[in-house]
């Protein structure tokens, strides 16, 4: 696989930011009590970490090692408030949705977690891959605990009324750390089959003998016996 | 004026307690409390960055940005500061500990973010919080208040991070599923920690 | 989209704002400089880059506490690449370039237990004692008759973080597909059985018994009794008998299989 | 380190980066929330964008002021007269999670009537995460309800006469939502049609003057005395009343003298007089005379045997007749006692002690007072004074105890008090007034909690009757 689609395919599934990384841990438990909300934060952050990836990746040699967190920082809450304004002034009604999500991303952990692991060493495209793949990554694990969340915990799906069983321990908090606990431990679980399954098969690939596969004298001695 | 200093402890402590009633500031609770050790130094990193802020940010909000009326900037004034004591902070746990340095790892930069602090110093200016720790009137609030909760919260936040280590380091014993191992057990463990803490939004 | 009257800019507000902004961050880092003058670490910048190339995984596989450690033996030179075994090859190479030392290609390896005895091996008593290998051998080499063999505890199984050792008849075996040859399993066996061989081997010594045949015969029913023959059979010469046990060397071995045809005692096991 | 060397290095490097980041990052701050500053105005024809589409526009903007704009639930800051007649009122319901809910209530005026709810949308909710126009559904069902808001029930999340599961999805806010809405009507009759609108405990109490009206309740023998003074009812003058209700039948039914000499007797039918015509009848067929609950059809009196002419007044009979019976069951609810606003019934629990006979042992738990916390006093109340009063621990440890007088703590003060003297405290029957807690020789400040104490007792010496009848045996 070429640079660019392992970038996209370690910030998607390998290292997704919320399982595997395990970072913006307070927007994922606070916002995903239904998946609307999941979804918004997640379209959101994934715009925010495009725009910050790609800056911080263009400044990445000019700023000196000494004081990269604030100059990061400043670039990162300057841009989301300006596309706070702009949004609010420009696009009335997708701020009305969304709007309420931008304050609570400056606060998040992944942008600066990004921008500091990845942006701030990689040139500028595979900054903005990966801004993209770790924000759409963030948006399906935000959304898949949030219909986990929103089906148990207030039986709605997307806000349409399924049924009225409703379980209070899942719009919890406690019932938050929970359900993101069970996620990551899924998560886990699935890629380590990946990875065994990936491994045997290029392990077994190495184990052809160097002749080829049958023409070796001492397999086809025993076999024929 | 004893009452308010009892009720901010309790508060900042226990019934306010940052990490588990207040859920904030959770990706270092999860990230760096593998060992109490290491959970130890990261809250008295957390409670140091906190009184300083809110040493700086306090009279900030209130002579200069208040006075200016330039209120909205308050975020980016607040984060741009914390930003640059955890640089500093960086700098002097790199020199002290370069064990520590390396346990925190990517958990260091990522205090600047850390919602806790900026919480504390957006309560503490926040319109509210003379009621939450019973003064009379707003005009009573002053500095030594908010640093008192800005030191009280950081150890409320310590005492959450040690309470997980230790918990952390008993689990690691366990026999456990091995997708279990890490993260998710921490998360179950929390879970738990969280429902005791639930009782104390009750009273 | 219709063109939105924009409001007036007071510039005496933007002056305002820039000159406090400005006023922090110069203030501020002024004291970052001086807090960084004070803390100076000595910590040479190749140590940095080189730290900043490994795997930073912290696994211990290279028998050190953490990567920074293995870092600064790298420097000193008390270490080689090679014993980083989770650190990619290009990272290697970049590594290698700083340090200016010449690093081959290593081929991977795979971890292999040199013992199949298990319910084939006798014991000298029964134990009931620590699930705990280490436990075991502290009583005169454990409970096994052959004092080479492997005990069954499971002490490799726990510690291998890839869950690649199992006990199927109560002795060690590796599964080649999941080891990342990561050493936990050398270090944790008390016996010493593990051992690294190329990961496309075929063929290995189930053994680490020094003793003569005869000897080997009364504690064990799969064990080399250095019969020798692996060694004559063996057509490109890559197997040599060393204190009673045959040692293959896998840059000659052509991977035809005869010596594990030849063994009586099934004692070489082949692969695939 | 020579100056050219200083530039050359790091710390120099660093500072300069950083500084013209935060110099060209401020700059663009400042610049951008001037540019694209939205005004207040803008962001109102944004609303009305959205919520006509163009079709209609201000026509009138009503003036609000804190009197009419204020009421107990919710508060309206704006409300404007809109091209097509309705009305579009801007108002907060309290209650809401974390902070009150806006909302936009547009309010159908038929020629000068109120003919409910067309509209209902958002404004912002602080606090609530995302209940934008993603589910304007949501909102609908507030509009579904016009006739029953016609008839003047309310939106509400319980209680038994209010049109309830109007909203569903995230219940947090759901009273807030009601209360919103329920101002915004409020606000309509009172501001713009001018009804007096308040809210009532009873049935057809819009006729009755509570002031001077008292209820006796005898919880042993279920029955009521009531003295009912009616309001003046067009030219008929206000009537005064002895009722008696027993097991929801009027018992005893007597026009006291005070209206004879304004009218006359011949005029009104002997039976209405001497009240035989009520004694035996229940609410429902007192209701029968009253169709629309308030006026009475002159000519049904011939159907009912009695002599026509003072309709007015005889209407006013049947409204107190239908007044005591109806709210028969109201009147044994603890809520509607006096002074029970504040208290927390589910909690607090009443002993009657036989063997001392007419001794009260009260727990009485008060409900959360503003930021004061929720207070449990223990009053015992003997021959209709407080004999004991003491405010149990809870309250201690969340307040400053210096703030709360001694003497009301454990309760000296109020041992020996009058109804009269604890009411004198209470003006409005529920706030206390800071200033008079000097006045009354105690510790001023902390006056949510004290007046959480002046509550309590009052509530204790009032209803000491009802309990002594209606309190478990002990």
């Amino acid at each position: 696989m070429n640079k660019y689609v392992k970038t996209a395919v370690d910030g998607l599934i390998t290292n997704n930011a919320t399982f595997k990384l395990v970072l913006g841990t307070c927007a994922t438990l606070a916002l995903t009590t239904s998946a609307i909300n999941g979804v918004g934060m997640g379209l959101s952050v994934t715009a925010v970490l495009l725009l910050s990836n790609v800056v911080i990746s263009l400044l990445r040699k000019v700023i000196p090692n000494t004081v990269r967190i604030p100059a990061f920082i400043v670039i990162i809450a300057t841009m989301v408030t300006i596309l706070r304004m702009a949004l609010d002034k420009f696009l009335p009604d997708l701020y009305d949705s969304m709007g309420v999500f931008l304050p609570l991303i400056v606060v998040n952990c992944i942008i600066l977690g990004r921008a500091e692991a990845f942006a701030s060493k990689q040139p500028v495209l595979d900054s903005a891959i990966d801004g993209v793949a770790t924000g759409l990554g963030f948006t399906a694990a935000l959304t898949i605990m949030g219909v986990i969340r929103e089906l148990l915990g207030s039986g709605s799906f997307f806000g349409i009324q399924l049924w009225d069983f409703k379980i209070g321990f899942f719009t919890s908090s406690a019932g938050a750390f929970f359900v993101y606990g069970m996620c990551i431990a899924l998560f886990t679980l699935i890629s380590n089959r990946v990875e065994y399954a990936h491994r045997a098969r290029k392990a077994r690939e190495l184990r052809v003998p160097a002749e080829g596969p049958l023409d070796a004298p001492g397999i086809s001695a025993k076999e024929e016996a | 004026m004893l009452g308010t200093i009892i009720t901010i402890i309790v508060a900042a402590l226990f019934s306010q307690n940052f990490i588990l009633v207040k859920f904030l500031g959770i990706c270092p609770f999860l990230g760096v409390s593998k060992k109490t050790s290491s959970s130890v130094s990261m809250g008295i990193a957390v409670t140091l960055v906190m009184v300083l802020a809110t040493l700086v940010t306090y009279p900030l909000y209130e002579y200069i940005l208040v006075p200016l009326k330039i209120e909205y900037l308050e975020i980016i004034f607040f984060i741009f500061i914390i930003a640059a004591l955890v640089q500093m902070l960086e700098k002097i746990i790199e020199k002290l500990s370069p064990s520590l340095y390396q346990t925190m790892g990517i958990y260091l930069p990522l205090i600047t973010t850390n919602c806790a602090i900026l919480g504390v110093a957006e309560l503490v200016i926040g319109s509210g919080f003379y009621a939450d720790i019973g003064l009379a009137a707003a005009a009573d609030m002053n500095l030594w208040f908010a640093l008192l909760y800005a030191l009280f919260a950081g150890l409320g936040f310590t005492l959450a991070m040690v309470l997980m280590g230790g918990m952390r380091e008993r689990i690691e014993k366990l026999p456990i599923a091995k997708c279990m191992k890490g993260f998710p057990i921490t998360m179950v463990a929390a879970c738990f920690m969280a429902m005791a803490f639930y009782v104390f939004t009750l009273i | 989209m219709k063109f939105l009257l924009l409001q007036p800019v007071q510039w005496a507000q933007v002056g305002i704002v820039i000159g406090i902004f400005a006023a922090i961050s110069v203030l501020l880092t002024v004291c970052i400089l001086l807090v960084a003058k004070f803390c100076k670490t000595n910590a040479d910048e190749k140590m940095e880059k080189i730290l900043e190339n490994l795997a930073g995984a912290n696994c211990g596989g290279c028998g050190c506490t953490g990567c920074a450690g293995f870092a600064a033996k790298l420097c000193k030179g008390e270490a080689t690449l090679a014993d980083c075994h989770v650190t990619g090859d290009d990272k290697k190479e970049e590594i290698a370039k700083i340090l200016g030392v010449t690093v081959e290609a290593s081929k991977p390896t795979v971890s292999v237990c040199r013992c199949a005895g298990g319910k084939n091996a006798a014991d000298k008593f029964v134990y009931s004692g620590a699930q705990d290998c280490a436990e075991e051998a502290k009583l005169d080499g454990g409970a096994k008759a052959c004092k080479y063999g492997c005990l069954g505890d499971g002490n490799c199984e726990r510690v291998c973080p890839e869950s690649a050792i199992s006990l199927p008849e109560g002795c060690a075996c590796v599964d080649p597909d999941r080891c990342t040859s990561c050493g936990a399993c050398i270090r944790a066996c008390p016996k010493d059985l593990f051992m690294r061989i190329p990961a496309d081997a075929k063929v290995y010594v189930a053994c680490a018994n020094h003793d003569r045949g005869k000897a080997v015969m009364d504690v064990c029913s799969v064990g080399c009794i250095a019969c020798g023959k692996c060694a004559k059979v063996c057509p490109s010469g890559a197997i040599a008998m060393v204190d009673n046990l045959p040692v293959i060397n896998y840059d000659l071995c052509t991977k035809c299989g005869k010596c594990a045809e030849a063994c009586p005692r099934h004692t070489i096991q082949t692969r695939y | 380190m020579t100056v050219k060397q200083f530039f050359k290095s790091n710390a120099f490097k660093s500072l300069a980066v950083l500084l013209a980041i935060v110099i060209i990052a401020g700059g663009l701050l400042a610049i951008f929330n001037d540019l694209l500053f939205v005004s207040d105005e803008e962001r109102f024809n944004r609303t009305i964008e959205k919520i006509y589409g163009g079709s209609a526009t201000v026509e009138e903007t009503l003036t609000i002021t804190d009197e009419n704009g204020t009421f107990d639930k919710g508060a309206v800051s704006a409300a404007y007269k809109m091209s097509d007649g309705n009305y579009l009122i801007h108002s907060s319901g309290k209650g809401g999670y974390g902070g009150d809910v806006y909302l936009w209530v547009v309010v159908i005026a038929e020629n000068g009537k109120f003919g409910g709810i067309e509209k209902v949308l958002l404004d912002t909710s602080d606090g609530e995460t995302l209940l934008g126009n993603f589910r304007d559904s949501f909102y609908e069902n507030f509009t579904k309800h016009n006739d029953e808001l016609v008839e003047g029930k309310y939106f509400g999340t319980s209680g038994s006469d209010v049109i309830n599961n109007v909203v569903t999805g995230t219940t947090l806010s759901s009273n807030a939502m009601c209360n919103a809405v329920n101002t915004a009507i409020d606000f309509f009759k009172s501001a713009v049609l001018g009804e007096e609108v308040v809210s009532y405990t009873y049935l057809y109490e819009k006729y009755v003057d509570m002031t001077q009206t008292t209820i006796e309740r005898d919880f042993a023998a279920n029955s009521v005395t009531l003295r009912i003074v009616m309001q003046a009812n067009g030219i008929a003058p206000s009537i005064a009343f002895d009722v008696t209700v027993k097991d929801g039948a009027i018992t005893a039914f007597e026009a006291t003298k005070p209206f004879v000499q304004q009218y006359d007797e011949t005029k009104i039918d002997e039976s209405l007089r001497n009240g035989t015509y009520f004694v035996g009848k229940t609410a429902e067929e007192i209701a029968a005379a009253l169709p629309d609950g308030e006026t009475l059809d002159p000519a049904k009196l011939e159907g009912l045997g009695l002599a026509t002419g003072a309709s007015r007044s005889s209407e006013s009979f049947f409204r107190a007749a239908a007044f005591a019976t109806a709210n028969f069951e109201a009147f044994f609810a603890p809520e509607n006692l006096t002074y029970a606003s504040y208290v927390d019934f589910e909690q607090s629990t009443f002993t009657w002690n036989y063997t001392e006979g007419n001794e009260v042992k009260m727990h009485i738990v008060m409900q959360a007072n503003g930021i004061a916390p929720s207070i449990a006093f223990d009053v015992t109340v003997k021959d209709g004074a407080i004999t004991a009063f003491e405010a149990t621990k809870p309250f201690v440890q969340q307040y400053d105890e210096t703030k709360i007088d001694e003497s009301l703590r454990n309760g000296t003060y109020f041992v020996g008090k009058t109804l009269e003297e604890i009411a004198a405290a209470l003006p409005d029957g529920e706030t206390l007034d800071p200033a008079k807690l000097g006045g009354l020789g105690l510790a001023t400040g902390a006056s949510r909690s004290s007046e959480s104490f002046f509550r309590a007792a009052a509530f204790a010496l009032s209803n000491y009757t009802f309990y002594l009848t209606g309190g478990e045996q002990a």
